[in-house]
């Protein structure tokens, strides 16, 4: 049997191929579509915060980095875990409060973590990956290792202090980090426009000196492409960049918000350019994939995930000594 | 009486708050269109427009301390900082600003500010969001601190901190909101910042608590001869109300959510204890949290916030022995 | 004898005459030219910033706007505090921890404070003036007065987090609130450069979709234009401003700085367009005075200014009692 | 041995870990190029060079959050705050994340970070720079805090802290920086986080200080039997000597710098209370500074700050009557 960590470094290298990208994209849909309901069981305890309409972006960002580049992102990156390489059982098992979750189930679904992927525990604070991923990043740079260090954060977080100064600081010191703003239009309730000075989030790059680029966040080859290009910069000596990715928050801020007040329409027209649609069409395009065999990836992740969910409600609940593990350095 | 939420009894004390007086406005993340996270500015914008009740953009510091300016210019702004957490992007404003202007200003400028904040555990909100953190603004002369721990207090603490002449925090206990009950929507006679309530008479015991934790406390100790003290105001606490109990007692014990090291507890336990030594018959105590984060989970997080059967077991084995008790972590050898 | 507020309103109302507006750059200068040797006696305490070669951006503060305007500035603030009225009496007495202080000497260089010329305490902690500028800017604008607030602060504090955060506030909100960098080439030991990404702090106005001007601090005139087009568009709906005013700092960051890092030959290179030196100029070219009359104005400043230190000398301490005064309001 | 002063043991703390240990950089305000704003950095950009050296932007929230992410990422930074006030716009950086980062990884990561913050009364520099505000470190899990509080200490803690696995912060009592005298240089024996040190034997009370407070009760009790605790460590605090003491001499007063509320003695007090009250001969109490603001001036703030003819005052009259004394401002109807 492979150990854990096996398997999770294969996920994370199978991503080099277009076909096993889209099957994470659908593993990510899927995995998120479930987590409504069990939280609606009760499954799911306090708050959750899922990414439905972003998996371009989960995936992409995953495929473009080395495993030993790290990666800060947000509550609401069960996304980007799943796509660094983080098995949905370990995902699922924090979510669900179980030993088997990432960090043994004390942590829940704002706190995935797994270190040996690169992924830092996710950030609960508006804005506080950022400077943090601007630390490793001087970590790698002082060391004069050939790592990066990426921030993915919000629209919404765009307005936060630790965004400005983090992205200073960054520059001056022209650290390698690539911050990367998930522009998915909504911070919790509030529409980008009733909360933020400027219609791009890139244009704030210009405060810093700081090279930007937005790109189209639901075309996996864009953001593919503009990654790229941000982390052969950030390798060479090149220092930051400022990535806006459009997207859209396809479902409401948390588990209980039907977001009612998005515009009628807005979701609807966002569908029809959804990043799984999008891929899955390119590549039936490029004659890599027929329709039938993207039917059967699509069974094959949703079937997956149930596997996953069954096996997780089975899992133990952490004993009361967990709560007192890893608080001080040893 | 009118039955309501505690969750809705904030938003009633902003409201009669805001037709009384002109110059009380609200803002906050989500606190306009959406009536609050938790639902707690209900009904305020529809009422009293986007002039009065704005949503702000994510920025805890900009909004507070455009509560602190906007109070030094004659408002008196009601901001919401969700959770209690998230002050520490914006400590600054609150006890290096509001709480030392009026000093600043040779007593000319007032500061008549009310900064809300949802506290505590039992949502299963994780170890960021799920902590009670009132250490943050003690050690602050100039700054009031209310907490309060059923439906009338939450009305009759937002009302009062909104008409006192300087800066309040109301560390609202999020495990509260959805509490259902009466509530006597009052001009008059609201529960005085400063001063605790005695929720229940006794004689044998003084149980000093705060929060979510008076609930459990008064629960806890049914049966039991204990006097039960609602803290309310954390700063600055009733000293005579504690201390006329403790007369009467003898015995002390503070219940509180905060963990055992570092929580307000301790400031009670102490003063108390230097002016009643003589007067007290055992030991005096706390009931509190481990000294560990906030777990996830439903019966983790349970287990670590004292509850009723825990808090009645600890006091019952004090009352019997006059010893104090081994606390549950100790007692399994975990801490 | 007039009451220490007609005293206050007339130093202020008289800031339109620009003969009182020179003689005032002068009581600045020798004002703060004092605090240093006072300091060296022991006669200051702790620290003290001073401001010469800023006095053309005090004096054209003040005499643009109207003493229920609202200024929030930092603790390198005695000029504003004499520019916008304060006596030399009330500023020098807080500064020695006198009776006779702004509030009564208990809060000492960095803390002055001036109601009813609409000073706020000044801040000494960096970037706070700027939320709380735009704080008083929103009471007026929801009360719908005709009054604007000023936010003045450095170009290291363009990099903190609050300067960030209140721009994007007062930008959404369309506050009337003029924000001024007062751009003195250095934040402490620090020259702009080594901790700031972009060369003018008024490229960062476009984040916040922003109007913002570049002006010479130095004169005084072109200080008094711009701040009249910036309290002009904030009285009149149009939102904030952001000025950016290049100055110098002629001392080191406080007292006991000797400013030994800067570049040999910098301060002299400013020195001939000293602010006080290039007012006088024009009123002399313009005729309004001659070279005796501005050397009599001088010497009286000079004289004026030692008359309120020896009164300041013998002004009594506060007594133990100020200390728990004001604490709480009642 | 050689003599430095305060300030200039703690840079040569620095620098003999940096010499050891390619892992340890520093970086905060004016630190490399200036050397510090109070010197504490003396010589190390000049011998370790602007890589593990850096001046940083006035940012405090970035540069503490780059310390976050640089341990995390396995380098050890030592960070400056120039004064502790200014933690207030950054404390998110150390309470919610680097305190809580190992446990959020499942104890894989780790966070040697170092938190250096300037604090306390006694240079003038008014009440928004002169507090020392431990309280906002406290109730945090996780998280260390030391305090040195003689030339020795500043030393041995500086390097110990480095040392530690997890974020240590350090609170460097500012009045001390100008102290000269001797100092061993030394690689082994420091003094340990969460030891306290035992300054004085002495068996007629336990007296526990910390920072600059200890020198003060040190010369405030010549004469006096006491023994003199310098707690050092704040978090977590050491239970054990302190219970040893209180056990030889059955009395206890805690001299600190803190405000009466809300200052760190209430939970040294409670917790020995609850431990030890059967062995206590009288009240224990606590001598502090007033609940007021640091005021600005060389006589009100000397005032402000216990002296060791206050404390002497203070502890002679307790001993001689076993009664609580009245502090200064009540005996002159201040407060
Ligand atoms: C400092 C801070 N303030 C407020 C919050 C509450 N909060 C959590 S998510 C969120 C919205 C964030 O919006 P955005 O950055 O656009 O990210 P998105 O949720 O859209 O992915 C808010 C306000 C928080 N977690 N931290
Ligand atoms: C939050 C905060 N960090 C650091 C300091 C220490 N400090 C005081 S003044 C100063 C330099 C400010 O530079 P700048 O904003 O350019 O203003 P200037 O002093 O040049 O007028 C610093 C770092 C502070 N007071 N507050
Ligand atoms: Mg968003
Ligand atoms: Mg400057």
């Amino acid at each position: 049997m492979s150990t854990q960590h096996e398997v999770q470094s294969k996920r994370r290298s199978n991503l080099s191929d277009p076909v096993e990208q889209l099957r994470r994209m659908f593993e990510i849909r899927y995995f998120e579509e479930e987590i409504v309901g069990l939280f609606s069981e009760g499954l799911v305890h306090g708050t959750t915060h899922t990414c439905q309409g972003q998996e371009a972006l989960n995936i992409g960002l995953a495929a473009t980095l080395n495993p030993d580049d790290f990666v800060a992102c947000t509550y609401r990156s069960h996304g980007f875990a799943l796509a660094l390489g983080l098995t949905p059982e370990a995902a699922l098992g924090e979510i669900m409060g179980r030993t088997t979750g990432c960090i043994g189930g004390v942590g829940g679904s704002m706190h995935l973590s797994a270190p040996e992927l690169g992924l830092l525990p996710t950030f609960a604070i508006v804005g506080a990956g950022l400077p943090i991923a601007a630390g490793a990043a001087l970590a790698f740079q002082t060391r004069g290792e050939n790592r990066v260090a990426v921030a993915v954060f919000g629209d919404g977080a765009a307005n936060i202090g630790a965004f400005h100064e983090a992205l200073n600081l960054a520059s001056v010191w022209k650290l390698p980090v690539i911050f990367i703003c998930d522009n998915n239009l909504y911070g919790e309730y509030s529409r980008i426009e009733t909360t933020t000075s400027v219609v791009d989030i890139a244009q704030r790059a210009a405060s810093y000196s700081m090279p930007s680029e937005i790109i189209d966040g639901m075309i996996l080859a864009d953001v593919i492409a503009s990654l790229k290009r941000a982390i052969d910069r950030a390798r060479t000596g090149g220092g930051p960049t400022l990535i806006e990715a459009k997207t859209y928050r396809y479902a409401g801020h948390s588990r209980a918000d039907l977001a009612t007040y998005r515009p009628e329409g807005e979701l609807e027209s966002w569908l029809p350019r959804d990043p799984l649609l999008v891929r899955q069409n390119e590549l039936i395009a490029a004659g890599v994939l027929t329709t039938q065999e993207v039917a059967a990836i699509s069974d094959q992740e949703r079937a997956s995930i149930a596997k996953v969910i069954e096996y997780t409600r089975n899992a133990p609940f952490p004993s009361p000594d967990a709560i007192f593990k890893n608080i001080w350095t040893q | 009486m009118a039955q309501v939420r505690f969750r809705q009894a904030i938003a009633l004390a902003l409201a009669d708050e805001m037709r009384k007086d002109a110059s009380v406005m609200v803002f906050g993340e989500d606190v306009a269109h959406a009536e609050g996270p938790f639902k707690t500015s209900e009904g305020l914008l529809a009422e009293f427009g986007p002039l009065r009740v704005r949503d702000t953009p994510i920025s805890e510091m900009a909004f507070t301390g455009a509560a602190v300016g906007a109070a030094t210019a004659g408002m008196k702004p009601v901001i919401e900082i969700m959770f209690m957490e998230f002050m520490g992007v914006a400590l600054d404003m609150v006890v290096t600003e509001a709480a030392k202007f009026h000093y600043l200003s040779g007593g000319e400028f007032t500061v008549p500010m009310v900064i809300r904040a949802s506290v505590g555990a039992g949502g299963g909100f994780g170890l960021q969001h799920s902590q009670t953190l009132e250490n943050w603004l003690v050690a602050t002369p100039g700054l009031k601190v209310v907490v309060p721990s059923d439906i009338q207090s939450a009305y009759d603490l937002t009302r009062a901190a909104i008409r006192d002449a300087g800066p309040v925090a109301v560390l609202e206990p999020r495990a509260l909101y959805g509490d259902r009950g009466p509530l006597i929507q009052r001009e008059d006679g609201l529960l005085e910042i400063g001063k605790a309530r005695i929720m229940r008479e006794g004689n044998g015991i003084t149980v000093v608590s705060m929060g979510q934790l008076v609930a459990k406390s008064i629960e806890a100790l049914a049966g039991i001869d204990a006097e039960i003290i609602d803290l309310s105001t954390l700063v600055p606490w009733d000293q005579e109300c504690v201390s006329a109990s403790i007369k009467k007692t003898g015995r002390l014990v503070i219940v509180q959510e905060a963990p055992v090291s570092g929580g307000w507890g301790h400031e009670v336990l102490s003063l108390m204890v230097s002016k009643h030594f003589a007067e007290l018959k055992a030991a005096p105590f706390i009931i509190s949290a481990p000294n560990a984060p906030v777990p996830y989970g439903k019966d983790l997080e349970e287990l670590y916030i004292p509850q009723p059967a825990y808090i009645k077991e600890q006091i019952a084995h004090y009352l019997s022995t006059n010893q104090v008790p081994t606390p549950w972590w100790t007692q399994r050898g975990l801490n």
